[in-house]
């Protein structure tokens, strides 16, 4: 007899769209999510290509619908320890890490964080803004319960003492739950490469030399400036911005050979973006191939291009200089179509860096009992057949867990409800 | 350190030629530091770039010759130039990995009664000062600390790039100014500073040859250095020699001594330099010697 | 930097379509230290850091790759291969590991088989196989050595023989 | 329209911790509403979203017998919903509800002015409550959805969809135009990356479909005519010659793309036999058509990525050569084909160029390109068929390749590499020309029939393209594979489980609320002109016995019949002209 409820690990968009279109379905749907809120890395987005929504605009709306629904249990802050069992029925630990706050209690004020003392580089901003050691990701995080940070929290019991709702609790434990499910939905997303590997690019040596994950955040208007593009070194706004592709993907050296498939789109809107804060702002775009590939994109490039003026050079560039006083850079580069090297002098530099796996993808992978491929994505034994079918019955994935083999939102959206439906079928007829 | 380090002296063919400066101040330092040499016997030179180029296999026999002699000595080389290491350290490398590549080899080094067997190793006097003699010891060596010296440096591509991709380890540029600075002496930062010296192309294009050393000169000047030290005979030529050719040709003159690096070392170990290293030295040192003795 | 007025004349000579060798690309992959230029995918890193291609636009290691593999033979071995410096730092650059500084080696064998070596590097590989050098002291030096009480630099036989054996003689010309 | 029972309005004011009560005067805006007509009870709330602030919504509503509330907060996109439940779970119509934006509307857009924003605030507050002061209980018609499903169209999408539904239980009717199964995946002969044969995915596919007694097959039919909505579709097509009716819960369409075809002479298409289109060469390679050839040259984004200019490239090229290629610009006749990035070709190309070098590794395979699109891990299969000595060449589209005859029937193509600077000729045997997937004609009518939009790029349109991709404007309706928009298999068998997920939640359910916000015709006033059924874009208006009726689950409540008809016999339930008006002269009065 199939248990006809779910699991779902990972509550980014994937697992946002996989837990509703079960629950809807009328599949009982526990949402396990790592971080304190729900979201994941489009939350971070500040808007989505090409319609140019604001991306958690049309984001959170469907984060509090799962926080409503009657057939979703919303886990946050918890992860999965041991998986056991077959298609229909499998047991599955979860551990609730310790908030230090009750989240029955806590009406999400912000009066702790205003009296924490203690502030610690906000990994939502990846690594750019701050926040106190007893937080809120971001304003719209669902739930909306703080979260106390102990290994920068010293324990002085201010936020204990300023609370109205006594939600905070500075003793509590970890609690381990059992659940019983049919089947499970992986959708734990990625990471983003660091390239310091790169030297001769001097990410984390030049400081405007920046990642375009810390751009998404600068750009965003709940991020660290508010909505403002500006230079680390020295809070200006740059007037010329270069972005360069493919750091870290198509690279067989210091990072990943496969394409992460994204960031010629986003390095488009992007550069689109900046033109329109500052319209006499100079955006060049270092490319090896455009790859604008899917519905819109194209023409949404040919825009950029002719409408925004943003500057396109086939090219890699070789190094970036910076100038000890100004902190300018200059880039050194090849432009392949005229063959001819040149050097250009630029405010920022936006690296696009590569999608990789989780870097806890592998130990989840083995607690699953699924293979990863050599980089450490989910990989389903027929890619092409069976898209998101792990090698274990009743395991499916979607969302960029699976690696390059997903696109962008569009795509991982359609693979949680691939994803959904395969499950449905398991569940609802025992058709393996 | 070991006290009784030793080390097979590989010259090369340029060093005793040219540059018996380098020669000289190495024979002794590295002793004065409790390092031993030991002269090679019928050593040929290394099979540089243009060699390597021409015959992929001789340049293995060649090099490899040489390393039997070093494998009969049972002592590691050390190689005072940076292409000599560079080829050394390659073919060693290289016939160390692949069986078949060193059977073919020794079946040619047999018309000189030779077999390579890969028992040793190769370093850089600038390995064996670092690695060996370690920049305490040379601290604790400096008698004539060089205060208020600003130094350029010019490692040489090939003592740090091939390193970082056969040993996958490696030094980077910084090596020599840690040196450097170990001598109390004050390491410049330059533009163009990893950029190739520009010798490889000497004999094949001398005007490129020369605009790139010239692009340099010009960024050292800019600097404003008391000298520049290298780590390769062949860099040296192409700023020492490179100067005079540049003047004469180009019409820029920069006036910016050349020094070996060893040569400073032996300077702050208060050492003189000899009639023959003062002269050699086709821009003068004798600013730099007076300021520092 | 802009083109200078030689290189636009080089550029302009580069566009009418010369002879080419359709299986050279093939015959260099299969050289050693050759088949980078199946990794190639242009992206022009090593252009971008070539310190003689800041210089000229006579050498370009991407467009040097890109010439082997259309199988122009001519420019890839006469005119590109011998201005690299091989100061290895494309090699540390390339994303793709095609090592340009290393087809480079593999152009090189390719020409000297052919005979066609520059003059420069011609007069050091005949020094080298006569004395076992390439640069040999001079008599003053020689002099200066046994003063100072340095061991000589004697010519080494051996070399001939071993460039012999490898069939360097024949390429260099010598018997 | 009059009051029924005398409004007990409770308001609650959100500070949503500082986004609001960091420059708004709550309290006082609290204070200000209690003055209001009706006005029972106002209470201030940090979040009124939180639990905390719900449950004092449900025990306000039973403490004071509230029977309207408004919470003046942030927007109802986001927040509507749950206000609307919570007042259902403390039994009060959701009808009854009214939210007033004070943020986004006020507090984030007058950050710098509070004395201003506190007016505005209380402004919005007393709209709110003048409103709804006239709201009226709605029930929402409750709509029955039949459990089957028409999957239109049964290539590798259509037959994905129908199987992943008939598992699930429901009856699935799939209607194909062509005599057999399989569609455009049958005439591939292989799939990129595997370089498996088509046949090991489509063959166990129809297989399961045709075995599958959930489902039942139409081929060689055609649709007649669609009618109905969600839930209730009636489907009229003919088999052969024989009238088929159906009723069907959902649609999925699933109609597919067609491969391009270059107008006649676009690089001497039809004109020279030796060019083929890319799909062509596939055919000839997997029925044996192709001898051992000496060369084999393809053409990428023939008649996609149109309107494409690369200035860039143009503006630093040499005097001379900018000139020739003006020339050449001039020549050139206008390009025919589609804006888009048809993203399969290259895969295409290069799976075809390692089959050739596999099959005769003597052979030369050249891949002229303007963007290499291997995008995902597809960089592994084009690093293989570099391995395998595959050159690939950057063209430019002002410089097109020039195609001729050459002796001993070969094509010789002169190509501009712009990597090299160089122009070079080849002789090739053949020369393949990678064409897109574009929609097709019949899709116009579909659509027609459907009443659902056509993107501009011809190809259905997706609710949303970030987070509905597979759902139709139109509810019920879900759309497949390569119907909206190019995908290569994997893509498509992903959409297809997609749709049919989407499509399974409706049927699933058996019935379906619709959004009371509907037209309402007074049938005394209406004299059956007919207007609203000529403009409803829904096709939710009929005239039935000389009056106009509305469908409510068509009705998307737009209100343009209401403003059009001339005897003013329609209202919008929940949005009546004295609950506007209210509004109107609550903002005026001060």
């Amino acid at each position: 007899m199939m248990n006809k409820s779910a699991l779902v690990i990972g509550g980014g968009i994937a697992g946002i769209q996989a837990s509703l279109d079960l629950a809807n379905r009328g599949v009982k749907t526990y949402l396990v999510e790592k971080s304190p809120s729900i979201g994941g890395r489009m939350a971070q987005l500040d808007k989505t290509f090409p319609t140019m929504d604001c991306s958690i605009c049309i984001l959170a709306p469907k984060m509090i619908e799962c926080f409503r629904h009657r057939n979703i249990d919303l886990l946050t802050y918890s992860e999965v320890k041991e998986v056991q069992g077959s298609a229909g029925d499998f047991t599955v630990k979860v551990v609730k890490k310790p908030r230090y706050v009750q989240a029955d209690k806590c009406v999400g004020c912000g009066t702790c964080a205003d009296h924490c003392p203690v502030e610690v580089p906000n990994e939502f901003d990846s690594g750019m803004g701050v926040r106190k050691a007893i937080y809120l990701p971001f304003p719209q995080a669902v739930p909306r319960v703080y979260t106390v940070d102990k290994d920068h929290c010293l324990d002085c019991g201010l936020c204990k003492s300023v609370c109205t709702a006594k939600a905070v609790d500075l003793e509590q434990e970890p609690a381990e739950l059992e659940l019983h499910v049919g089947g499970i939905v992986v959708a734990t997303g990625f990471d983003v490469y660091e390239p310091l590997r790169i030297t001769s690019y001097g990410y984390g040596k030049y400081k405007n030399v920046i990642t375009s994950l810390q751009l998404e955040r600068m750009l965003s208007a709940s991020g660290p400036s508010g909505g403002r593009i500006m230079r680390p070194s020295d809070g200006r706004i740059p007037r010329t911005v270069a972005f360069l592709q493919c750091v870290g993907s198509r690279d067989q050296r210091f990072g990943y050979p496969y394409c992460s498939s994204i960031c010629c789109k986003y390095a488009v809107k992007d550069a689109v973006l900046i033109r329109e804060h500052r319209p006499d702002s100079e955006v060049y775009i270092f490319y090896i191939d455009l790859r604008v590939f899917g519905k819109g994109f194209q023409e949404f490039a040919n825009r950029a291009k002719k409408e925004f003026g943003v500057k396109f050079i086939r090219s890699s560039p070789g190094e970036i200089r910076e100038d000890p006083e100004t902190r300018d850079l200059t880039l050194w580069y090849e432009d392949t179509l005229t063959r001819t090297v040149k050097s250009l002098k630029v405010d920022l530099v936006v690296l696009s860096t590569a999608l990789m796996p989780r870097s806890d993808s592998a130990e989840l992978a083995k607690i699953l009992g699924i293979d990863t491929d050599r980089f450490g994505f989910l990989i389903p034994p027929d890619s092409v057949g069976h898209p998101v079918d792990t090698q274990i019955a009743g395991i499916v994935g979607c969302g960029y867990c699976l690696g390059p083999r997903t696109g962008d939102i569009p795509d991982s959206v359609m693979q949680a409800s691939a994803a959904a439906a395969r499950l449905s079928e398991i569940l609802m007829s025992g058709s393996l | 350190m070991d006290e009784n380090v030793k080390y097979a002296l590989y010259l090369g063919c340029l060093i005793p030629a040219r540059e018996l400066s380098y020669e000289l101040a190495t024979r002794k330092v590295m002793p004065a530091l409790g390092v031993g040499l030991v002269d090679m016997e019928g050593t040929s030179c290394c099979g540089p770039f243009a060699i390597q180029s021409l015959d992929y296999t001789g340049w293995l026999a060649l090099a490899a010759r040489n390393l039997c002699i070093a494998e009969k000595m049972s002592l590691d080389i050390m190689a005072l130039c940076n292409d000599c290491y560079e080829s050394l350290m390659m073919v060693n490398q290289t016939l160390k990995r692949e069986e078949e590549t060193r059977d073919r080899v020794n079946e040619i080094l047999s018309v000189a009664h030779k077999k390579f067997k890969g028992t040793v190793n190769v370093k850089h006097t600038m390995d064996v000062l670092c690695d060996d003699v370690g920049l305490d010891k040379i601290r604790s060596k400096v008698t004539n600390p060089l205060n208020g010296l600003r130094v350029a440096t010019q490692v040489g591509c090939h003592l740090v790039r091939p390193k970082m991709l056969h040993a996958g380890v490696g030094r980077g540029f910084e090596v020599l100014d840690d040196l450097v600075e170990a001598l109390g002496a004050e390491a410049v930062d330059y533009d163009d500073k990893e950029i190739c010296c520009g010798g490889p192309l000497r004999d094949i294009d001398d005007q490129l040859s020369r605009s790139l050393s010239n692009r340099k000169l010009a960024a050292l000047k800019r600097a404003n250095v008391d000298c520049v030290v290298t780590a390769c005979p062949f860099c040296y030529i192409q700023f020492d020699l490179g100067q005079l050719e540049i003047k004469s040709l180009l019409r820029e003159e920069y006036d910016i001594p050349v020094l070996h690096f060893v040569e400073l070392l032996s300077f702050a170990m208060g050492m003189k330099p000899e009639g023959p290293q003062l002269r050699e030295h086709r821009v003068s040192i004798d600013r730099i010697v007076r300021k520092l003795t | 930097m802009t083109s200078s007025e030689t290189d636009l004349q080089f550029i302009l000579s580069q566009i009418h379509a010369r002879a080419r060798d359709p299986g050279f690309m093939h015959e260099v992959a299969n050289t050693v230290r050759g088949e980078g230029v199946l990794s190639c995918i242009q992206c022009g890193r090593c252009a971008g850091s070539c310190p003689v291609g800041r210089l000229t636009v006579k050498y370009n290691p991407r467009r040097l790759v890109e010439m082997v593999n259309l199988g122009f033979k001519w420019e890839a071995l006469f005119e590109l291969s011998w201005l690299c410096l091989s100061c290895f730092t494309c090699i540390d650059r390339c994303p793709q590991g095609a090592d340009v500084g290393e087809v480079v080696f593999a152009l090189r064998s390719i020409a000297a088989r052919d005979g066609n070596i520059p003059k420069g590097a011609l007069a050091m590989a005949k020094s080298l196989v006569e004395t076992g050098r390439i640069v040999n002291p001079t008599t003053s030096v020689t002099k200066q050595r046994a003063s100072l009480g340095l061991p000589p630099c004697e010519t080494v036989p051996e070399v001939a023989k071993i460039a012999r054996k490898t069939g360097f003689s024949k390429i260099l010309g010598l018997q | 329209m009059t009051i029924l029972e005398e409004p007990r309005i409770g308001v609650f004011v959100c500070h949503c911790g500082i986004n609001i009560g960091g420059v708004v005067n709550v309290p006082d805006v609290v204070e200000y509403a209690k003055t209001l007509p009706n006005v029972v009870w106002a209470e201030g709330n940090l979040y009124t979203c939180s639990e905390a602030g719900l449950s004092s919504i449900k025990d306000s509503i039973k403490k004071n017998g509230l029977n309207r509330v408004v919470v003046a907060s942030c927007t109802p996109r986001t927040h509507e919903p749950l206000f609307r439940s919570t007042c259902e779970e403390a039994g009060l119509n959701k009808y009854l509800f009214e939210m007033a934006n004070i943020r986004e509307q006020c507090s984030w857009v007058h950050s710098h002015q509070p004395e201003e924003a506190t007016m505005k605030a209380r402004d919005i507050v007393r709209m709110a409550a003048a409103r709804a002061r006239w709201l009226e209980p709605q029930d929402e018609p409750e709509v029955d959805v039949s459990d089957s499903a028409m999957v239109i169209g049964a290539g590798i999408s259509g037959l994905t969809a129908a199987v992943t539904l008939a598992n699930q239980g429901f009856k699935v009717h799939l209607v194909e135009k062509d005599p057999q199964l399989g569609g455009i995946t049958r005439r591939l002969g292989k799939i990129y990356p595997t370089l498996q044969d088509s046949s090991e995915i489509i063959d166990p596919l129809i297989k399961t479909a045709t075995s599958n007694k959930n489902i039942e097959i139409y081929t060689s039919a055609t649709l007649k005519d669609i009618s109905g909505y969600v839930g209730n579709f009636k489907v009229a097509l003919k088999k052969g010659a024989e009238d088929v009716k159906l009723d069907v819960g959902t649609i999925v369409i699933a109609s597919g793309a067609l491969n391009y075809e270059p107008p006649k002479g676009s690089f001497q298409y039809r004109v020279l036999d030796k060019v083929v289109t890319q799909l062509q060469l596939e055919e000839m390679l997997a029925h044996g058509k192709l001898a051992e050839p000496e060369r084999i040259l393809m053409i990428q984004c023939v008649g996609s990525r149109i309107g494409e200019v690369w200035t860039y490239e143009l503006s630093d090229m040499t005097q001379s050569f900018a000139a020739r290629l003006l020339s050449k610009i001039l020549g050139a006749k206008k390009e025919e084909g589609w804006p888009y990035c048809s993203k399969i070709c290259c895969m295409n190309a290069i799976k075809n160029a390692i089959r050739i070098k596999e099959l005769w590794p003597k052979a030369h395979v050249d891949i002229l390109f303007s963007d290499l699109r291997t995008y995902k891990e597809y960089e592994d299969f084009y690093r293989r068929a570099r391995r395998l000595e595959v050159k690939f060449i950057r063209y430019i589209r002002e410089i097109p390749p020039g195609i001729v005859e050459a002796p001993d029937n070969k094509l010789k193509v002169t190509v501009y590499d712009t990597l090299a600077g160089v122009e070079t000729e080849f002789l090739c045997d053949l020369v393949a020309l990678s064409t897109p997937l574009c929609p097709s004609k019949e899709d116009v009518m579909l659509a027609r029939m459907l009443k659902v939009p056509l993107g501009p790029d011809g190809f259905f349109m997706e609710a949303h393209p970030k987070l509905r991709p597979v759902d139709c404007q139109s509810d019920g309706i879900f759309i497949a594979g390569t119907a909206c928009g190019p995908k290569d298999i994997p893509e498509s068998i992903i959409s297809a489980k997609a749709a049919a997920a989407r499509a399974s939640i409706l049927m699933a359910n058996k019935k379906l609320k619709a959004e009371a916000l509907t037209a309402d015709v007074n049938t005394d006033l209406c004299i059956g002109c007919g207007l609203c059924e000529e403009l409803c874009p829904y096709g939710a208006h009929k005239i039935e016995k000389g009056k106009s009726t509305t469908i409510a689950a068509l009705c998307r409540g737009c209100g343009v019949c209401a403003a059009d008809c001339p005897r003013r016999a329609i209202t919008m339930r929940h949005y009546g002209d004295r609950q506007i008006l209210a509004q109107v002269e609550a903002m005026m009065a001060q």
